[in-house]
């Protein structure tokens, strides 16, 4: 589904990703952890090319990923993201959120398009806010609109980038509880996250990142109970100290 | 992977998907139509101008001009040259833009915060002014002021007379205009030293504080010394200045110096109008600056005087200062309003006189547009500067 | 050419002023009247066979000639005055004069001057950019005496401020005194000044370099002068184009090219006639003595009356 | 220790309470300020008392000419007896049907956006008289289709004439101002710089010069036989002068807009206008809604400057008749009549827009 | 030091003081607590005259407050204040945050005010901090300058209103130390806080309001251990339960 290689990228002289390799299959579930500033957010914003990369290749489903718009096109459609900061559309209510990108890019008929999103907002649990205004929902809720807004475009992947750290601990459950659900169901996901329970539940591999290199990679059971690599062991300590 | 040595890069798009190709020959695009748009009219310009005769350059500002004008700040009779008269209107623009500069500044500082009084009655009457100036447009309100004010003045033989020395009638106000006798260097050389002293003390005042913490209060003396010093010089020499006083002599007001009406007209509707602009930015300037500021300040000690000056001003003015700028800016395009009444700014005696004595349109338009231009570029490079000496520091 | 664009547009542009009797002045319905108006209107009718078929475009005398230079206007009509610098550095050209007039000051009665000799000092009216302008300056300085000049940029706004008494002399064209007279709210306390201080001939005029247009704007002028001069008049045109005189002849058409050389239809003449009429009539109807304005004939009667009005004739 | 007992609610001290407090506490507060007071207040009445006698009391309302004013009083016959003048201009009266008609239409678009009517219903009007009206307006007032007498633009005139200006300038200006703030934040160089140099060279110099441009020498620009209306010139160069100030206040609020906005709006595979278009503009447009009606405003009052070049705008058509020596002295009149027609407008549009500002907040934290 | 009598205070019509009573001696350290909207910030600043009282006498150091404006500014020399939101001075360094009182109201050299200031940032640990601007810090260090200010007027009165509840959790405990530390010198304080640790270390009474009221007064150790008021309790077990 995914295929990176040799991935590295630049931001001015600062080399933040140092030839990324990693290979996902279709229904796979990867949580992506590591230190602040490793390149994470990075990494899986170059997935759906939010930002450019300038060495290795990209393949997602088949299609590479360079400068091509029609490519990049054709990613995006299939991959849905959901940010730390939720980002959704302040002057549109959530269904308005939902309906966007089914109406415009997929070119759905209003009439299906509402459908498929009152599918989601079901699966999130939050139908009955459709016709609020995202300022009118907590956080969570808030996310939860986020998750189903990108599941509207029935994407072959979904990338989280910390989904749950602009949360209120009560919220992360409510949002994590979807995600949970979410991976039940077969999605291909990748999902940066610190959420170790989470990672420990869903993950088919953990990968673990610093410095910009994929340090570790193995799955939740090896990876939390016999890390291989020192740097791993430490962020471990740390976090599940925390 | 394999990596036989030359690294992979991402695959080039086809050239029409390639969003930097795509970006390059949009700009080019542009660039050529914008070229193209400019060459025609210029070409167009210059063959039109050929075609129909029209003489071209600017040597035309070396011929005698051979009008009067009404009001000069230098030295001007129809005898100069049309250079001449570009500098008197440009001298005339920058007159009363200066001029109603200081005084919307002064006008608007005063109804803004005559905005926030604790005065009802006050605060009404300053809203009342700000929102009937600022909806009415300009050249109403010069029109107004000029025509139908301005107009019922009466005229110079019923002048209204201030004490024998000063007239004011519809032919503007007449004032006692000085003429320096020998002695007057005096009251030159007191001024001059009222502000050297000033300067001093104040330096010294702040070093007297910072080392032994008084308080020393420059405004009042300062003030007295430069008002003084003059009058003192002026005493001593027993009156080195004699004035000329104008007097109703023919038509007119003969001697003294005399602000026409116009001048006064186009100064009121500027002043006023700007100033209602000016006062809503100084309310909104003040009232971005937190309460939690002056409660803090307050709950130092300080006074509330001191607390406007130390505290409350100088973070109002970080806010107030941009807006004012391209107030200031308005103020000087909305001057060339002044063809309208008949002032005669550089609009009026070169675009408009000049420009219809010698049929040199292209040649006097651009110098205009190109005052106006560097006089705004400039403003802007000042108001830059300012901001980047005040921008506050942030993480 | 502009002829030809004339023809195209149907419509002939025409520079006129923004307001004054007698002159070009428009009533409250944006009729336009006016002698000045009328020697539009002459021409439209010469080259497109109706006297309506024009557009004016009132400007004022700062704007006049940027205007013409432009082509924003096809010809300017406008109490303009025939001077050298015009014809020759502005690159337009005069076809003729349509009133020979003078400068002079008209001054409020009340102040006891009858001669303009005694304005030293005085606050002077004058409208921004004319001949006008200059002629006070040099007036003043060849008289040695000072003045203040009083700049506006109409003469509707010249007689208003002379009126409120910004102003203690307005100085113009005669012609244009009289006609502003009529504008103050007290006509009868205002007097001209014997004083002409200067020649003023005023006419319509052409941008230079199109000398086809040029001709037809000079000879539809010269052909109503020549017609009063030979008698035919909007009354008489239809008896007249029976008339053996060889001159009338001439510039009714019937006899001769004159219009085909000048690029028009040869009874040219007979449509500006019958809409317009001759110089005489139009005269009368805009400025004569029996019309507000009240001006004699003086020096614009034709020289076989004593006048200087001389047209070439139709040969 | 002994229970507590809640001690009960007081009401203020009376000094704390009713007129007496406002007054202390607005009007009186300390000496200087009653001191304010009094000479303000004792300023208002000795101005405002005769001004109201002489513009209401007094003032003469109803007459068939000049004979029925009163000395010392407003004389509004002259503006009763005008009025058809200043609100049309030239335009033949027994066509004032067409502008009448097109004045009804804008209300209709207008009016109900004031009215507590159905969301949709409103919107539909405003679409309305964005895209409709202008359209049906110009064919009604110019003429020449349909079997409409064609009434050529220089007998356009008055409060129509202003009202036109101003719509059209309104119009254009938005759209055009948009481009250019998104031209001026383009990542490309030569855009960019195009914006830039325009914005700027609009915004530097003043509109009346471009005016006469526009009027008297736009023709030497062009090629020789081209030209435009005059009054779609004086449109032009309004309409350009206040694109370039819309430009700059529509920056400020794509300015305002989030990083995180545009991404997730391309992560959704929104191509760049779309993005700009449903994501972008809408949020920035509504940021900067009191900046575009100062704007909008200010375009409004600058129609008067089409007076310095010919054009009998509603100044225009008020200042050519108070020339008329059978009204004496109404000058005053006139033009407060026209500063009241320019005021009620503006202040019901500076008004309009903090409505506006309020109901389409829809409350977002983020 | 602090004599308050029958201290009534109407916010229009609403009654938002009511007959407080409080006796502060030299040295005493007060801790006031209570719900939101209980009175509490509009009692300390009564106390230096931030807001007007409108019955009842406050007494500070023997002086009387009332609408005299002598009065008002000899008790705000005495009384220095600290607040939620910090209210630094942004367009002045640290360092003339801290010199413009001694200079302008108590019009110390400038020198010897450039002392006392370093020594006061020294005691709340941020003399390197000096001569940068208050947006360059955190809000621990901001609210830390924010207390050397009040201490370079060496007051003899300090009043804290929530000093910490703007501050993130790791930045709460550098602020509390320096109090602590305060507290151990002797001066006297009256502090609205919520902190209850801080309130049992160093509190000499702690006081409780509730709907205008002091409800309950007592050393820490009864306060916590044996409150006699219900309110006390039901507000004590909801606090310390979090
Ligand atoms: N647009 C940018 N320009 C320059 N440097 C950037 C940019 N975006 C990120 N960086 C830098 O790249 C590095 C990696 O950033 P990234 O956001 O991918 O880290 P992260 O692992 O997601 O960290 P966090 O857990 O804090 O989100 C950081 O050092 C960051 O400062
Ligand atoms: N300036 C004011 N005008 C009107 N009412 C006010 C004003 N300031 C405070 N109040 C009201 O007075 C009551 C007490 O406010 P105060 O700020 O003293 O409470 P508090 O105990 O400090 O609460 P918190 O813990 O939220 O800071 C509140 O109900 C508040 O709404
Ligand atoms: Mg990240
Ligand atoms: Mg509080």
């Amino acid at each position: 589904m995914i295929q990176v290689n040799d991935l590295n990228k630049w931001f001015g002289e600062f080399h933040v990703l140092k030839s990324l390799n990693l290979s996902v299959k279709r229904g796979e579930r990867i949580v992506i952890c590591g230190p602040s500033g490793s390149g994470k957010s990075t990494f899986i914003r170059c997935i759906n090319h939010l930002e450019a990369h300038q060495r290795g290749q990209i393949e997602v489903d088949g299609v590479e990923l360079n400068e091509d718009l029609k490519n990049i096109e054709a990613i995006r459609r299939e991959v849905g993201m959901v940010f730390q900061h939720f980002n959704l559309f302040p002057h549109l209510s959530v269904l308005e959120n939902c309906l966007l990108a089914p109406i415009w890019v997929r070119k759905t008929p209003r009439k299906e398009a509402i459908d498929t999103a009152m599918h989601y907002l079901e699966r999130v649990r939050i139908p009955e806010q459709a016709d609020k205004y995202p300022g009118q929902l907590s956080g969570g809720q808030q996310q939860r609109v986020a998750i189903a807004r990108a599941l509207c475009m029935q994407p072959k992947i979904m990338l989280f980038d910390e989904p749950t750290s602009a949360l209120d601990p009560e919220m992360i459950k409510e949002v994590l509880d979807v995600m949970i659900e979410l991976a039940g169901s077969g999605m291909t996901m990748l999902c940066v996250t610190h959420e170790m329970g989470f990672a420990k539940t869903v993950a088919d591999r953990v990968i673990f990142m610093d410095g910009g290199e994929i340090v570790e990679e193995a799955p939740p059971s090896t990876f939390f109970s016999n890390p291989t690599q020192p740097r791993t062991q430490a962020f471990l300590k740390q976090i599940l100290d925390h | 992977m394999e990596s036989d040595g030359t690294p992979l890069r991402p695959g080039r798009p086809k050239p029409w998907n390639d969003p930097r190709v795509r970006a390059v020959v949009f700009q080019i695009i542009a660039a050529l139509t914008v070229a193209w748009v400019g060459w025609t009219l210029f070409q167009n310009t210059i063959s039109n101008m050929e075609s129909r005769g029209i003489s071209t350059g600017f040597g035309f500002l070396n011929s005698t001009a051979g009008f009067g004008i009404i009001m000069s700040l230098i030295e001007y009779d129809e005898t100069m040259t049309y250079g001449r008269t570009f500098l008197v209107g440009l001298a005339n623009t920058v007159l009363v833009s200066g001029l109603g500069i200081l005084l919307a500044t002064v006008v608007g500082f005063v109804m803004g915060v005559a905005r926030l009084s604790s005065n009802w009655l006050v605060r009404k009457v300053a809203l009342a002014y700000i929102e009937i100036f600022r909806n009415i447009p300009l050249l109403l309100q010069i029109f107004f002021w000029y025509f139908a004010v301005l107009g019922t003045l009466p005229g110079p033989r019923q002048a209204v007379n201030v004490g024998d020395v000063a007239f004011l009638s519809n032919r503007g106000i007449v004032l006692p205009k000085p003429i320096f006798e020998p002695g007057a260097w005096l009251i030159g050389a007191g001024l001059a030293a009222g502000l050297v002293v000033t300067f001093f003390m104040a330096r010294w005042a702040r070093r007297r504080q910072a080392a032994t913490g008084e308080i020393f209060p420059v405004l009042p003396i300062g003030t007295v010394l430069i008002l003084g010093l003059p009058l003192f010089g002026y005493l001593i020499q027993g009156g080195p200045v004699s004035w000329d006083i104008p007097a109703l002599g023919g038509f007119n007001f003969r001697g003294g110096i005399t602000a026409i009406p116009e001048l006064g007209a186009l100064l009121l509707a500027l002043t006023l109008y700007t100033a209602s602009f000016i006062a809503e930015i100084v309310r909104s300037g003040i009232e971005s600056v937190s309460k939690g500021q002056t409660e803090a300040a307050l709950a130092l000690g300080l006074p509330p005087r001191r607390v406007l000056r130390l505290i409350i001003i100088p973070q109002a003015m970080r806010v107030i200062i941009p807006p004012l700028t391209s107030q200031y800016l308005n103020l000087t395009k909305n001057s060339s309003l002044a063809v309208a009444i008949g002032y005669p700014d550089l609009v009026n005696v070169f675009m408009g006189t000049t420009l219809n004595q010698t049929g040199q349109a292209v040649e006097i338009v651009a110098m205009t547009m190109a005052v106006y231009l560097s006089i705004s570029l400039f403003i802007s490079l000042l108001m830059n500067l300012y901001n980047r000496a005040v921008a506050l520091k942030e993480r | 050419a502009t002829l030809d664009d004339v023809r195209d547009a149907g419509q002939l542009r025409c520079g006129v002023s923004t307001g004054l009797p007698g002159f070009s002045q428009p009533d409250s319905d944006g009729n336009w009247t006016g002698i000045d108006v009328d020697t539009c209107r002459a021409v439209a009718a010469a080259v497109l066979g109706d006297a309506e078929a024009v557009e004016f475009v009132p400007l004022t005398a700062a704007e006049r000639f940027t205007a013409l230079q432009s082509g924003e206007i096809d010809m300017l009509s406008r109490n303009t005055t025939w001077t050298t610098t015009r014809d020759a550095s502005l690159g337009l050209n005069f076809t003729g004069t349509n009133y020979y007039d003078g400068q002079g000051f008209l001054i409020d009665e009340g102040l006891g001057v009858d001669s303009a000799e005694q304005l030293d000092g005085a606050a002077v009216c004058v409208q921004a950019g004319t001949t006008t302008e200059l002629n006070l300056a040099d007036y003043f300085r060849a008289n040695d005496m000072e003045f203040e000049a009083v700049v506006v940029d109409s003469s509707e706004a010249s007689a208003q401020a002379f009126d409120n008494n910004r102003c203690d002399v307005l100085t113009s064209d005669t012609s244009q005194l009289a006609a502003l007279r009529t504008q103050l709210s007290d006509p009868d306390g205002a007097v001209i000044l014997p004083e002409v201080i200067s020649k003023e001939p005023l006419g319509p005029v052409v941008r230079q370099g199109d000398d086809e247009w040029f001709n037809v704007v000079k000879w539809v002028l010269f052909g109503q002068i020549n017609a009063e001069e030979y008698g035919i008049s909007s009354a008489n045109v239809d008896e007249m184009l029976e008339s053996d005189n060889p001159n009338v002849a001439r510039i009714l058409g019937t006899e001769g090219n004159m219009g085909e050389i000048l690029g028009l239809d040869d009874d040219f003449m007979v449509d500006v006639l019958t809409q317009i009429g001759n110089y005489g009539e139009m005269f009368e109807r805009n400025v004569g003595p029996n019309t507000p304005i009240g001006l004699s004939r003086g020096v614009n009667e034709l020289w076989t009356e004593g006048g200087i009005l001389y047209a070439p004739p139709f040969r | 220790m002994a229970m507590h007992q809640p001690q009960p609610d007081l009401p203020p001290p009376v000094a704390e309470r009713g007129a007496l407090k406002w007054l202390r506490e607005n009007l009186f507060s300390t000496w200087y300020n009653s001191v304010l007071t009094i000479v303000v207040g004792y300023w208002l009445l000795s101005t405002l008392i005769p001004l109201i006698d002489w513009a209401f009391i007094s003032a003469v309302f109803n007459g068939d000419g000049p004979e029925a004013c009163a000395p010392g009083a407003a004389c509004w016959v002259f503006v009763q007896q005008r009025l058809g003048f200043f609100i049309y201009g030239f335009y033949p009266d027994e066509l004032w049907w067409r502008p009448n008609l097109v004045f009804a239409l804008f209300a209709l678009a207008v009016v109900p956006q004031f009215l507590p009517i159905a969301a949709a219903i409103r919107k539909w009007l405003a679409i309305f008289g964005l895209t409709g009206l202008p359209v049906a307006a110009y064919f009604l007032i110019a003429g020449g289709h349909f079997g409409l007498e064609s009434v050529d633009t220089s007998r356009w005139g008055g409060l129509m004439l202003t009202l036109i200006l101003a719509y059209v300038g309104i119009i254009a200006a938005l759209p055009i101002g948009t481009l250019l703030a998104l031209g001026r934040r383009s990542e490309m160089p030569i855009i960019r710089g195009i914006c830039v140099v325009f914005i700027e060279f609009w915004r530097a110099v003043p509109l009346i010069t471009i005016l006469f441009m526009a009027s008297v020498m736009l023709p030497l620009f062009l090629p020789e036989g081209v030209t435009f209306d005059k009054l779609l010139r004086a449109l032009v160069g309004i309409t350009l002068f206040q694109s370039a100030y819309m430009a700059e206040v529509v920056r400020g609020g794509l300015q305002a807009i989030p990083k995180g906005q545009y991404e997730a709006a391309e992560a959704l595979g929104l191509g760049y206008w779309r993005r700009m278009r449903l994501i972008i503009l809408p949020q920035a447009l509504k940021i900067v809604i009191p900046g575009i009606a100062n704007t909008i405003i200010s375009l409004f009052k600058d129609t008067t400057l089409v007076l310095i070049i010919g054009l009998f705008d509603l100044l225009g058509a008020v200042k050519s008749t108070l020339s008329d020596p059978a009204w004496d002295n109404v000058m005053a009149e006139g033009y407060l009549f026209v500063a009241f027609c320019f005021w009620v407008f503006c202040f019901g549009m500076s008004r309009y827009s903090h409505r506006l500002e309020k109901n389409l907040d829809t409350g977002h934290r983020s």
